[in-house]
């Protein structure tokens, strides 16, 4: 398969021009020592029919939630997207363009990261929001980098969040000079730090967390304050039609991850980092906004805005690295909020807890399944304790047909994390009792 | 004359913004009937007004973003040569490959067991990029380049912990891209700016001069920011090699060497690749990308977690087990979704076919800039340029006062999507030019055409670049007054 | 002023025909390579020369057919008022629906048992139209309106046959739509055409006069052309049936009743729905559509072959049995793919749903009718339209010479879809309008000033109109010529 | 689901606005004897997932050619469709655009149409070709009205023409007044009509023929020449790379199937009638035709042209009654046709004639099963003999994963058409005869 259009008389014509006799000369800067000299060891090209059998062969190997019943969140849910979704956000001008540099050519993709920002800013009740991160751990990452400074240097992490986000701090972390500190969460929640000393940067708290639990942010962001230090809040963009928005909440930033607006599963990416702050915030935020301006006529159109703060100009003073972000999930989550609106997504969040209220009541009724927090409050989440190990159960279940939930190790080697979305009817949580009964009896 | 203006979309030229369509009461969502008994949840945690979400019709919504779609320039719609980008042609076949639900419906915590297509995709992408690279191993795992850069950054600072010897210095050519130092930065890294000699290329002089034992690495691309291939780059990797420092390669310039040379064959220790670049993922209005790094053998241990690992029956898992390894870059395994696509791309080319678009792609930038050089001379007139080039408009603006900009503005007017300008910072009124290998000759004659009647319109009529554009959904956009009067919502 | 034209395409204005891209040795395919021995077809049969098709790369093929959508006008890029085609929001899940494998990649030729699903989809969608229509079987067929009009008119004559007495004529309205008489034509009848009375309705004295034992039958649409409802349609369809005569539903106006009333009841014996119109298929710049025809108890022997029938056992097959069918109307089994989008909107809008779609389709029409009356007069200005309306720029020419079409195609440059236009050829520079139901009232009020601006400024500013449109890829063409120079191929 | 966008406020308004006290008012021209006094008897209104979950349970009942290896033909054919052609057609710019009577919005569809036209009369080596009809079987049914006039009314259809096009025709013949008369075909082709008389209005010749082989168009264009009757030539778009084009073998009129430009299988349909005649037909033609002309700056541009054949201006004179027909086909089949080029259109033959060669040699070895028309040349199609029944053996390779072919009782209860096209591998052949062998043992 080729792509690159030539002829033999354009390149013959073509090389006249330049002034080379052979396409060789073009790469004659190449020291002799340094020429790779065979073929490189890959097979040869193949055609649009067989590089899509060659795909269509190892995508028929996976077992995905198409032939899965999908009970399995954990940060990555099954949520309906909507038709119209990728219809329009597939449309080639947003798809094969680039990041805005000139923005006359370009305000389809500006006005839509505007009006991004601008629904992140009414989901999460926050001044502002940037036109996307890669996901929501390194969207945590970000948010960290904006909280330290000077004196202020460690970071304090909830126990109730979600472990991977915390590698992924941990990780970044080596570079920029910090290492998370974990606080207690009995019961699965809660912890809020006894004092916050004047060397702590942030408090970071997931709500809901990672079981699913809904925790006392409020808590949480006065033990922050009352050190001087900021409360960054990890949310779930489906839970802010039902639940109180993290500018209520006394969050400084809110992330999240976004793959619920719009985004398949894609077996994890690419994603959607979100991030919103309080406008204080503004200068220290990473990556691209998009603002508002007028053009010499005085109509008014949209540019990436804020520069300064960027790599392209700042270099190393600059607040984050990223370049490239995640614009197109971006695009697909405005487009997918719209559809739903303020009624559709409080329809959604309603639709997504009761049916998690009604599958933990007919699971933990299974004899020898019990909830691992009873009595704590969740949203969409929960975790149950099953015998036999959260690992063997859920491959159990495998063979009848369900991708059962992810078990969560770290709390204990029979919890396992379940999710319901909106898309799971009464029916399939009946069934999923029934093979969870059959598998632990 | 025939305006050739594609169809306007319905209705007064502005197009408002969706909360200036929303009506109270309108809605375009819909939910199969719930099936269970609502539940109230705890007040205390109530949201207590909805999210001010705008409220619109499905068709409203159509239109809205069709009508978004039209006020903006792709691939697709007509040559796109930013330099430093590689915006080439995305294949529609990769959407075809992306979309099997075998992939696109995959949850990222499945077992292993269920995921078996997937990981043997990465795998054979991974074995793919090392021999294209010549690395022992690589990490699917960065989404876009710039993280890649810091993967290699942090496993840089893991490989001198674990000797025993930290570092705290990072060189990077002053012409690098933002990215680099800014990743130096995020990798507790200071850096150290490396000189280019007259010949645009890297100082070996000075560079031996800054060489020492807090060398942590040194950051390159190659061909460099403006096209040039490091000639002496044995040179400078054994160099840095010496002194105990690692080198580390930027891939975007990648499109410039398929199938020529590997960075590993000149001594690069750490390699990133942009596969929205050279793998035509698509670049989505500003992202997602992919940014792999392969590593040399002695840098394996460091790779971030969790590997694809091959196990002896041939199955494949996902392996967190690597007790040097920095750990995780991603909250999952990466944009594994581009890189279904970059698989796409990189088998479907073989051996002989990425070769061949190293080949095509530098015999564009040769070309077109051969057509252009003597109205916007190259910065390094006597260095042959290699997958794009860069000019400068320092004499026209000398000449005339029209500026690398007007010229951009201009193209846009003339039908065409302007190369990158003032970038390198370090070249004046920069036009950086990578048209990519999959655009024809006659494109290039054109755009070429439009280049060179801006310059000459430049003397005989400057209003016309003053203006520009004129031709566009809205005209030159003050930016400062963006920055100074902060609009960034609704 | 801000233009809000769209980004335009790339390079000179004039999209030159692929043709005129096309270059000697370029190509865009790609097969596996022949995995058998080559076959040498014999010589008297081989093509001497390959067909002069065009030579491109995939890049310039894309480029080349996104511009070319460009410059087309659809639903998703604004309101598209024709009257008589119902040009409403072709909902997006349709396409979700039509691409499952399991309907696109079945062979028509396939053994029933591997077609289940596909037979039980026709199935029910057959039933909700007999109840939707009030027939009692029906066949889906018929590829368009046009061939279920002639799919109905020869189950007309084979009935008549089949009773030993063969009819000769078939009464239309002097306004009927085209295809009518021309479907009668092919039927082997000869038309006669039966006048309005003067509110605009059948003349049920003159029809009166006609109706004898030489008429086969009846073809009406109800609403009628005019978009009025035919209040004496009981009368009228027990006058024909009295002699002996059919009455024939063209369903092109069904958008206006459903839910409301039935053809069945109004005593019609065979109707046809135009799925691409009611039920929102996409009508594709012309087609494809599906007219499925529906018919009485009489008349069921002569439906079309196959005809899905389900077994005793619940299963589904295609039968040929059927000695008094008319036969077969299509190479298949119809155009199934549409009739998948319409089974989506049938069943997703519910019997609820389609009443609210004709509610609010009369609303729309009668609201905008309300809006430009008094400049654009309702061609019967005593009677209430349905779901579309027809006005008249008779008066408005008098006055300042302004034509039905000047007000079209200034329309265009001010940003909207005209309506039809000098259609019904009865009424005088005749705007025929249907705006459907899934345009919202700010668009109805929008284009009603638009209306209103044009017939302003026909006294005030006549130039602007005979000059429009000025905004478009092209300005006013020359149809006189194109059919005195033919070029109809390059 | 609802796509209707009114407000409750928009409809009080807007009733107050036309005068009319409620929505019911609307319809009061209704008789009352004549309204529906119920609710239709239709399931209520579902929402897009319920909706797409029971097409998508529909779909997963049919057991199609993603799941059997198709060997099946007879008029509709398993090609390769590459991904640009749907990537292109889809745009909804195409898509949800009507009939382009405003030239002006149209000249998308316009031009594309005109580049069918040209590509169709390239492929046919004819004069002039319309832009689309509804499919191959209907092209013919208007390719014979086309030549049908006073004395001259007779229609003669070789041996070897698909009795689905052949019923079709009678059909459509009962209105026209004529009956299709079969000529005998002996070996499963030829039968050249001795004298074709002056009543003969057609002569009718499908090659390659329904049995795949290939006919001698010449012969029977000669034949009906001599009779002053017109040659009407059913082809095979796909057949054009490699075989002699209708207009070189003396067809005045040629028709096709144009399902194997683009299309999907899709059970049938939406597929794409394919017309094309010399130039002294061109006013006969029915349907659609684009022409370029010029515009009122004299740039060239499209349009529709010799309407005045057309039924909305000529009524009961028209040419057709052909109205909506399958634009969005032929655009489809321009996209592909492009693609292919000269070449890859040779290409595809190649293969397809390869293939089918090698497909024929493996089947007829296996013990038992005969060609049904020995050395007879065949093109990507061809007719075996098998042993216990068409059907029967058809279903016992259905059982072993293949469509194995179509049964074709008119020619006996033994024969089965077979289809090879491009995407049938050595290997899937190999299999293919290996099953065969198996079920015929
Ligand atoms: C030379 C160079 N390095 C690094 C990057 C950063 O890559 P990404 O945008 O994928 O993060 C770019 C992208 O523009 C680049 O041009
Ligand atoms: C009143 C009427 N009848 C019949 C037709 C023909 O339907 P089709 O175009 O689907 O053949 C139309 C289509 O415009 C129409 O408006």
């Amino acid at each position: 398969m080729r792509f690159a259009p030539h002829t033999e008389d354009d390149v013959r014509e073509m090389l006249a021009t330049i002034g080379v006799a052979s396409l060789d000369d073009l790469f004659e800067e190449i020291p002799p020592g340094l020429r790779l000299g065979r073929p490189l060891g890959l097979p040869p090209g193949v055609s649009e029919e067989e590089i899509l059998d060659d795909l269509a062969d190892l995508a028929g190997r996976d077992r995905a939630t198409d032939r899965l019943v999908c009970f399995a969140g954990a940060g990555a849910y099954d949520h309906f997207v909507p038709s119209v979704v990728w219809a329009l956000a597939g449309r080639s001008e947003f798809f094969t363009s680039y990041t805005p540099y000139q923005p006359e050519l370009s305000q389809g993709v500006l006005q839509t990261l505007f009006e991004f920002q601008s629904m992140v800013c009414e989901l999460t009740a926050l001044d502002v929001s940037n036109a996307s991160l890669y996901d929501g751990a390194t969207a945590l990452v970000e948010a960290v980098n904006m909280t330290r400074s000077g004196e202020r240097s460690r970071v304090l992490v909830a126990g109730g969040v979600d472990p991977r986000l915390v590698a992924t701090l941990r990780t970044y972390g080596a570079g920029s000079g910090y290492a998370p500190e974990i606080l207690e969460a009995p019961q699965g929640r809660g912890g809020v730090p006894a004092d916050v000393g004047p060397d702590v940067a942030a408090v970071i708290v997931q709500h809901p967390n990672v079981f699913g639990v809904l925790e006392d942010v409020g808590g949480f962001a006065a033990a922050a304050h009352a050190g001087g230090a900021e409360l960054v809040h990890v949310f779930d963009p489906t839970s802010l039609g039902v639940l109180a928005p993290p500018g209520d909440l006394g969050a400084d930033i809110a992330v999240a991850e976004g793959q619920s607006l719009g985004n398949p599963l894609n077996y994890g990416g690419p994603y959607l980092g979100i991030l919103a702050a309080r406008i204080g915030h503004v200068r220290k935020m990473p990556g691209r906004i998009v603002g508002e301006t007028l053009d010499v006529d005085g109509d008014p159109g949209y540019v990436l805005t804020l520069q300064a703060r960027e790599q392209h100009i700042r270099r190393e003073k600059a607040t984050s690295n990223i370049c490239t972000n995640q614009t197109l999930m971006a695009i697909a989550a405005t487009i997918h909020l719209a559809w739903l609106g303020p009624t559709g997504l409080t329809e959604l969040g309603q639709r997504c807890a009761a049916k998690a209220a009604y599958a933990f009541a007919a699971l933990t009724a299974v004899p020898g399944v019990r909830a691992a927090f009873p009595g704590a409050p969740f949203f969409k989440e929960f975790a149950i304790r099953v015998p036999g190990g959260a690992g063997a159960v859920r491959d159990a279940l495998l063979e009848r047909g369900f991708l059962g939930g992810v078990p969560a190790p770290w709390a204990g080697p029979d919890v396992l994390l379940v999710a319901v979305t909106e898309r799971r009817s009464r029916a399939q949580i009946d069934a999923f009792a029934a093979a969870l009964a059959e598998v632990v009896a | 004359m025939r305006t050739g203006a594609p169809v306007r979309a319905q209705g007064p030229p502005t197009a408002g913004s969706i909360a200036e369509v929303s009506r109270p009461g309108r809605s375009a969502w819909s939910f199969a009937p719930l099936d269970v008994d609502p539940v109230d949840l705890p007040p205390e945690h109530r949201r207590a007004l909805p999210p001010g979400l705008p409220e619109v019709s499905e068709l409203e919504l159509v239109r809205h973003f069709t009508r978004l779609s039209q006020m903006n320039h792709g691939v697709d719609t007509g040559i796109y040569p930013l330099g430093s980008c590689s915006m080439k042609y995305n294949p529609k076949l990769a959407e075809t490959a992306a979309a099997m639900p075998g992939f696109s419906r995959l949850h990222p915590l499945q077992p292993d067991a269920t995921a078996q297509g997937a990981l043997e995709l990465l795998w054979r992408l991974e074995g793919a990029l090392c021999e294209l690279t010549g690395m022992a191993r690589a990490t699917l795992q960065p989404p876009a380049g710039a993280c890649g850069e810091l993967t290699g950054l942090l496993m840089m600072r893991a490989y001198h912990e674990a000797r025993g010897a930290p570092r705290s210095t990072v060189l990077i050519p002053d012409a690098a891209h933002g990215t680099n130092p800014a990743s130096v930065r995020m990798g507790g890294f200071d850096v150290v700016a490396i000189p280019a000699d007259d010949r645009g290329l890297v100082d070996v002089e000075a560079l031996a001069k800054v060489v020492d034992e807090d060398v942590a690495g040194l950051m390159l691309t190659n061909p460099n920011t403006l096209g040039l291939f490091e000639r002496d780059i044995a040179t400078i990797t054994e160099l840095v090699h010496s002194a105990g420092g690692l080198v580390y390669y930027d891939g975007a310039n990648l499109n410039a060497i398929m199938g020529r040379t590997r960075p590993g064959d000149m001594g690069f220790d750490i390699v990133h690749i942009n596969t929205h670049k050279t793998f035509a993922t698509p670049h989505g209005g500003g992202g997602p990308g992919a940014g792999p790094v392969g590593v040399v053998e002695e840098l394996v241990p460091f790779l971030p977690v969790p590997r694809v690992e091959r196990a002896g029956d041939g199955s494949f898992r996902l392996s967190e087990d690597a007790p040097s390894s920095i750990g995780r870059m991603h909250g999952f395994h990466g944009n594994f979704a581009v890189l279904v696509r970059a698989y796409a791309y990189v088998f479907m080319h073989g051996a002989d076919g990425l070769r061949e678009v190293s080949e095509r792609a530098v015999l564009n930038a040769n070309y077109l800039a051969a057509l252009v050089r003597d109205v916007f001379p190259l910065a390094q007139p006597n260095e042959r340029p290699m997958h794009e080039f860069v000019s400068t408009a320092a004499d026209l603006k000398e000449r005339t006062g029209i500026r690398a900009m007007d010229v951009a503005k201009r193209l846009i007017d003339l039908g065409y999507h302007p190369p990158t300008v003032y970038f390198p910072l370090v070249v004046e009124e920069a036009l950086m030019v990578e048209p990519t290998e999959t655009e024809s000759r006659e494109t290039l004659d054109a755009i070429a055409a439009a280049l060179r009647q801006a310059a000459e319109e430049a003397s005989s009529d400057p209003d016309v670049l003053h203006d520009a554009p004129v031709t566009t959904p809205v005209r030159r956009l003050d930016e400062a007054r963006a920055a100074r009067h902060l609009k960034l919502r609704w």
